[in-house]
C-alpha cells in the first residue's frame, strides 16, 4: 500500500465489485434460458483487469478474449449496453451482432473480444504501431488467457511487438486452464512469464488474486509502455470459479477441492478485507457501492429485456462500409 | 435396427477404429477428460488411455502438422480440429504440407490422417463458432472432403476415411449431434466417393449434405402436397464428388437444386452448378437455383441468424420457383 | 502515353498513395533494402524512410493482424505476404478478424487496409511458390478481392484500394511483372467493382482475369482468323463481382467460356458460372465451358508444370468446341 | 578432439566436402541456365548438417527447408538422384515434382523440404511422436533457418515437442538473416538458442563453423533424445556466402567486408587445418576424396541430363493413392 494512493485503490476495488455483480448477473440470466450463445465467466479472475485499467488513461487501447466481460468493464464499458449485447439487441455494443465473445466499446478504446485465442494478440501489436506511428502516447493492453501463449499468433505478435518496441502490455489471465487442460500440461516452465525471455522483453509473473500487486507490475510496464520502453508480458495467476464456460460443470478436470482452495484466496475478500483495515473505504461505503451496482444492473436487465431486437431488413449491413 | 445419435455414431467409428488398429490413434484439444467441445470422445480416454487420447496444447497448425509427422511414419492419426472456424489457422499445414505431401515426392509416401472437425450455425455461437467452411478444402487436390448428414453415414464414412491412405477432412455438424437414426450393430463401412439418392422423385433434383439434407428431406415432404416431387441426393464425399449420380438424376427431372449452410458467394454448391452446366446443361428445363446461406457473417442475434441461413421454407419457395408454380397461400412463406 | 510495367505501375501507385497520404505505410517481409522477392517496393524505403516502408519478422499472421490493429486506429496500413501460398498462415486474422471486425461491431468501426499478395505459375516455382488461391478469398463476406491484369488497372485499382475503407486482398501475378503497357502520367482511379469488356466479341463471352487475360485476348486473335469472334471480360474485381456486364454479353453472345489459372475444381469459375446458370440460363446456346488449371499441385518440371495449367491452346480449343466448329488441323492443338 | 574418434572426424569432413562440391556444382550447372526454378546455396554452412547427421543412425530421420541441399547429402543423399531432381527429371528424388526447395528421400528416413518457412517443425515433432508411439528409438532432427523462428509454426511445434518430451532436434542453421534481415534486427535475445527457455527444454548456442564443436552438442543432444530425455534447441552460427538464392546478389544488405570477414572462417578450411594437424588425415587423401567426388558429380550431371523428363501422361500420377 506504498505507492498506490487510497482513491486508486478504492477505484480498483469498485471495478471488481462491478466485474463480479455483472458476472453474477449473467449467469443468473443465463441460466434463466433466456440468453443465447456461450457466457464464458471470469468470477475470481476481477482483481486483474480492475487493477490493470485503473492505471489506464480513457485514450488507451484494451483487447480481449472470450472471457472478456471482466476486462471490458474494467476499461469503463456501461452494464446496459453489455447485457444488451448479450442479450443480442439492437441496444447493445456491437447491435447484437457479437455477443458475449465480441464485444467492442470503439468509443471507449476496446477494440473487442476476439473468440479465436491468441488472435487478439498481433491485432493488439498493431493497435499500438498505429499510436506509435501517429506520435500519440497511447499505451495499449492485451488481455489473453494462459493457454493462449501456446499460440503461433501469440508468438509472432509479441515478437512483433518486441522487436518495434512497441507500446503494448500483454497480461496473460493465468487461470491455470485451457478450457480442460492444466498449464502444467500444455507447458513445461516454472512460471509462464519466462515465455518472455523468447523475445528479449520483461516478463513477470504476479498473484492474479493480489490487486495490489497487479497493481504494481502494470503500473510499472504501463509506464515503461507510454515512455517509449517496449511492450512488457505480465502473468497473473488466478483461477476461474466457474467450468469453461457455462454447460461446463468444471469438475472432470479440477477437483472440488482445488475449487475450494482457491475460494479461500478471493480476490476481492482478500483486498476489501486489506482495504477496511487500512481505513480506505468502510463497510458500509461497501453496502451503499453494491446496492448502487444492483440498480444499475437491475436498470442494465431492463433496458436489455425491453430493447428492440435488430431488425430483419439491417441484417446484411455494415458487412462493408460505403467505399470511401 | 438401434437407433444411435450422430454423435454416438462417430465415437463408435472411433472406438471401432482404436480397437482394431493399434496404429490409429486421436489428437485433439481438450479430447480427453472433457471429450471435445460436443462430447464425441467421451469414455474413449477410458478405454484406450493417455497415450492414444492425447490432448494438445493450443495449437491447431501442431495439431495438423503432428498429424502429418506420424502419418509418414507408419501411424494412423486422426486430429480434432474443435471448430472449423479454427481450421483456417493450420491451412498452411492442411493446404500445403499434408495435400501435397504425397504428390511432391512422386509417390513415394503416403499420407493416410483424418482430421474431423465440426461446422455450421444455428446455436448463437457468434461469428467465430457458426461458419461453414467445406468450400475452401475442395478447392485443394490432394485432399478428401467428407460431410456426412446421417448417424449411419458418419458411422460408415468415418471409418473408411481412417483407414484410406489418403489425407480426409471430416467435417461433422454441431447441430446434427443430437440427431438420431438407425445404425447396425454389425461392422460396416461406407465408400468414399459415392453419394446416395436419399429421396426417390421426379421434378427436381435437391443436392443437399450435413445439415441442410434434413432441411431437404422435410421441405420434400412439404412439396410432395403440393405436387412437387424432390428427388433429394446426398453427395456425402464432396472430394471427389460423384458426378454421375447428380448428373443422372437431373437428367431425369431437368431441374437442379443445390442446398447448402456456406455462403452462396463461392461455396460449393457453386462447383456443383458448374459441374451440370458443363455437362448437362441439355437436360436442365430451368435456372439452377442455389439455396445458400446470405453472403454475410453469421450474426449472434438468433432471430438474425436465422434469416441469415437457409431454411426449409428457401428450399420449398425455391421449389416453387423452378417448377414455376405459383406458392400457396396457406404456406405463408412470406 | 508512356509504357511502364505491371511492376512499375504497381510501385507507382504506392508511392504516390504514401505521398499523398500520411496515414499510408507498408509492412512485410523484405520490402525494405530486399524491395520483396519481386522487386515492387523498389526505391520506397529511400524516399519514405524505414518507418513507412517497415520490414516486419518472418511471421504472416502478424503482418495481416498488425495492419488490422494499425488501420482500427487510424493508419491506412499496405501490407504485403510475399506469396499468396504463404497467406495459408494468415487466413485466420484475414477471414476470421479482418474481413468480420466491422460486422461484428455493428459498423462502429471500418478497416481500412490493403493485403498485397501475388500468385501464380510458370516459373518452376514448386508447388509452395505458384498456386493460384483466390476463390478462397472470394468466398468470405467482408473482404473485396482485386486481380488486375494490366499495369493501367493495377495502378488504378491499387489507389482505389489503398483509398477505400474496406480491407481489400489485392492479388498481383509473378508472371505479369515485367509485362508492360501505357499508364498515363495524369493521376487516374479505377473504381472497385466495376468489370472491363477488353475486346469486344459475338460469338462468345470469355470471362478472364489476371494472366489468364493475356492469354485470352492472345487467344481471340487467332480465334479471330477462324470465324470466331471472342469478347473479353475483365471482372479485375472478383468481389463484389460484377455481373452486369458478364450477364450482358453472355446474352449477345449466348456462350461462356471462363479462363483462369486456378485449379478447376471450386476455383472462382465455378461461381461465374453458377451466376450465369442461375439468372442467365436461357441466354445460353450452349454448355459452360471452364478452362483453368487442372486439380493438381503445382509440379517443379516446367513441362508438367505447362500441361496442368491452362494455356492459349486450351481456349482455342474451348472455343471451338463451344461453337461446334472443328478444330482446323493446321492449328495443331493435338 | 577428445570425445569424437578420428573416423567419426574424417566422416565429417568428408560430409563437407561433398556438400561443398554438389553445392558448386549446383550452381555451375543453374548459371548455365538449365536447372528450373530457384537455388537457395548453403554454402558456408556445411558444417552444421555434416556434424549433426554424423551422429544420426540410418534410420533416424531428419527434416529441413529450402535450403536443405546440405543436410540432405548429410544423411546420405545420392548425388545423382538429387542432381535428377534439380534438372526436374524423372530419375530425381521426387521424380521431377518436388525440385531443389522440396527434396524428399523418404528411403533414407529423409522427410523434406518444405518450402513454408517453419512448416517442418510441427512435421518433426509428428514424426517424432510417431516413432515414440511405436516405441522405436529413433530420433528426429529437424533442421530450420533462424528467421524460421519467428513463425508460429515454430512455437507451436516446439511447444508440442516440449511438452510430450519427444525425441526430436531443432537445429538452427543461423545463417544471421532471413532474406535480407538480419538476426539482430528480427530478435532482440542475445542468443537464438535463448528462445528454449520458452519451453523448458535445453538450448545451446554453437559456432557453427566449428564442426567439432557442434559435434559435440549434436552428440550429446541425439544421445539425449534417444534416451527419453526430450528435445533441444541449437543454434548453431554460421554464414552463407550467396545471396539467399542465385538470384539474389547477397550484397543490398551486407557489406562486402561482412562477407570477406566471414570466408575467413570458412568451415572446411579450419576444420581441414585441424584435421590434417591432428593427422587424421593427409593432404594426398583429400585430394583423393575430392578427385572421387568430382567424379561423382561429373556422373549425376551425366545421369541427370540424359534421365527422361516426366511423361505428360504421368502429370496426374499420385495426387491421391489408390484407397485402402
Ligand atoms: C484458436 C482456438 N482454438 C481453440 C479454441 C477453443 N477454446 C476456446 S477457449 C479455449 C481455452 C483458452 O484457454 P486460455 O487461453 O487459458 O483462456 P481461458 O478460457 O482460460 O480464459 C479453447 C481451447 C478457440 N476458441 N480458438
Ligand atoms: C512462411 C513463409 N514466409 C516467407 C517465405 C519467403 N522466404 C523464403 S526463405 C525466407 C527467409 C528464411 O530465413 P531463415 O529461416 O533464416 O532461413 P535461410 O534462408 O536463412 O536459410 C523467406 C522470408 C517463405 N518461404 N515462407
Ligand atoms: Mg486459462
Ligand atoms: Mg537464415
Amino acid at each position: 500500500m506504498q505507492k498506490i494512493g487510497s482513491e486508486k485503490l478504492k477505484e480498483i476495488f469498485i471495478k471488481m465489485l462491478r466485474i463480479r455483480a455483472f458476472e453474477e448477473r449473467a449467469i443468473a440470466e443465463y441460466r434463466k434460458g433466456i440468453l443465447p450463445g456461450f457466457i464464458h465467466s471470469s468470477i475470481g479472475q476481477e482483481a486483474i483487469p480492475s487493477s490493470v485499467c485503473a492505471f489506464l488513461r480513457d485514450d488507451d487501447y484494451i483487447l480481449t478474449t472470450h472471457r472478456g466481460h471482466g476486462d471490458i468493464i474494467a476499461k469503463g464499458a456501461k452494464f446496459d449496453k453489455m447485457m444488451a449485447e448479450l442479450y443480442a439487441k439492437e441496444t447493445g455494443y456491437n447491435k447484437g451482432r457479437g455477443g458475449s465473445m465480441h464485444i467492442v466499446a470503439a468509443d471507449l478504446n476496446m477494440l473487442g473480444a476476439t473468440a479465436i485465442v491468441g488472435a487478439g494478440v498481433p491485432i493488439a501489436s498493431g493497435v499500438a504501431l498505429g499510436c506509435k506511428m501517429q506520435n500519440l502516447d497511447r499505451v495499449t493492453v492485451c488481455f489473453t488467457g494462459d493457454a493462449a501463449t501456446c499460440t503461433g499468433a501469440f508468438h509472432e505478435g509479441v515478437g512483433l511487438a518486441a522487436i518495434w518496441n512497441l507500446p503494448v502490455i500483454f497480461v496473460v489471465e493465468n487461470n491455470q486452464y485451457g478450457m480442460s487442460t492444466p498449464v502444467k500440461y500444455y507447458c513445461k516452465l516454472e512460471q509462464l512469464s519466462d515465455r518472455a525471455k523468447a523475445y528479449g522483453i520483461p516478463g513477470v509473473t504476479v498473484d492474479g488474486n493480489d490487486a495490489e500487486a497487479i497493481a504494481n507490475v502494470a503500473s510499472e510496464a504501463i509506464d515503461r509502455a507510454r515512455k517509449d520502453g517496449g511492450p512488457t508480458l505480465i502473468d497473473a495467476i488466478t483461477y476461474r470459479y466457474y467450468g469453461h464456460h457455462m454447460g461446463d460443470p468444471g469438475t472432470s478436470y479440477r477437483t472440488k477441492e482445488e475449487i475450494e482452495e482457491w475460494k479461500r484466496h478471493d480476490p476481492i475478500e482478500r483486498f476489501q478485507g486489506r482495504l477496511l483495515k487500512a481505513k480506505v473505504i468502510t463497510k458500509s461505503e461497501i453496502q451503499e457501492i453494491q446496492a448502487s451496482i444492483n440498480r444499475e444492473l437491475d436498470e442494465a436487465v431492463k433496458f436489455a429485456m425491453e430493447s428492440p431486437e435488430p431488425r430483419i431488413e439491417d441484417a446484411l449491413n455494415n458487412i462493408y462500409c460505403p467505399s470511401a | 435396427m438401434r437407433d444411435l445419435t450422430y454423435r454416438e455414431a462417430v465415437r463408435e467409428a472411433l472406438g471401432e477404429e482404436l480397437r482394431r488398429d493399434k496404429s490409429v490413434f486421436l489428437l485433439g484439444e481438450d479430447i480427453a477428460e472433457y471429450s471435445g467441445a460436443y462430447k464425441v470422445t467421451q469414455g474413449l480416454l477410458e478405454e484406450f488411455g493417455r497415450e492414444r487420447i492425447r490432448n494438445t496444447n493450443l495449437a491447431e497448425s501442431a495439431i495438423a502438422g503432428a498429424a502429418l509427422g506420424a502419418a509418414l511414419v507408419g501411424t494412423r492419426p486422426v486430429a480434432e480440429i474443435m471448430y472449423i472456424d479454427f481450421s483456417l489457422l493450420a491451412l498452411d499445414q492442411i493446404f500445403n504440407q499434408i495435400a501435397k505431401f504425397r504428390y511432391m515426392t512422386g509417390g513415394m509416401v503416403k499420407v493416410p490422417l483424418v482430421i474431423r472437425t465440426q461446422g455450421g450455425g444455428g446455436k448463437a455461437a457468434g461469428l467465430h463458432h457458426s461458419q461453414s467452411l467445406e468450400a475452401l478444402y475442395t478447392h485443394i487436390p490432394g485432399l478428401i472432403v467428407v460431410m456426412p448428414s446421417t448417424p449411419y453415414d458418419a458411422k460408415g464414412l468415418l471409418k473408411s476415411s481412417i483407414r484410406d491412405d489418403n489425407p480426409v477432412i471430416f467435417i461433422e455438424h454441431k447441430g446434427l449431434y443430437n440427431e438420431s437414426g438407425p445404425v447396425p450393430e454389425e461392422e460396416y463401412m461406407i465408400p468414399l466417393g459415392k453419394a446416395e439418392v436419399k429421396r426417390q422423385g421426379k421434378d427436381i433434383t435437391a443436392v443437399a449434405y450435413s445439415k441442410s439434407l434434413l432441411l431437404t428431406l422435410k421441405a420434400a415432404e412439404t412439396l410432395e402436397k403440393y405436387g412437387i416431387s424432390l428427388e433429394v441426393i446426398d453427395p456425402r464425399t464432396l472430394k471427389p464428388l460423384d458426378q454421375d449420380t447428380i448428373l443422372n438424376s437431373v437428367e431425369k427431372t431437368s431441374r437442379l437444386m443445390i442446398v447448402h449452410e456456406a455462403c452462396k458467394t463461392g461455396g460449393f454448391g457453386a462447383e456443383i452448378a458448374a459441374i451440370v452446366a458443363e455437362k448437362g446443361i441439355d437436360y436442365l428445363d430451368a435456372p439452377i437455383k442455389r439455396v445458400a446461406a446470405l453472403d454475410s457473417p453469421i450474426p449472434f442475434n438468433p432471430r438474425l441468424e436465422d434469416y441469415v441461413l437457409p431454411n426449409e421454407n428457401d428450399i420449398i419457395k425455391g421449389a416453387f420457383e423452378l417448377t414455376g408454380k405459383e406458392i400457396p397461400a396457406e404456406l405463408k412463406l412470406g
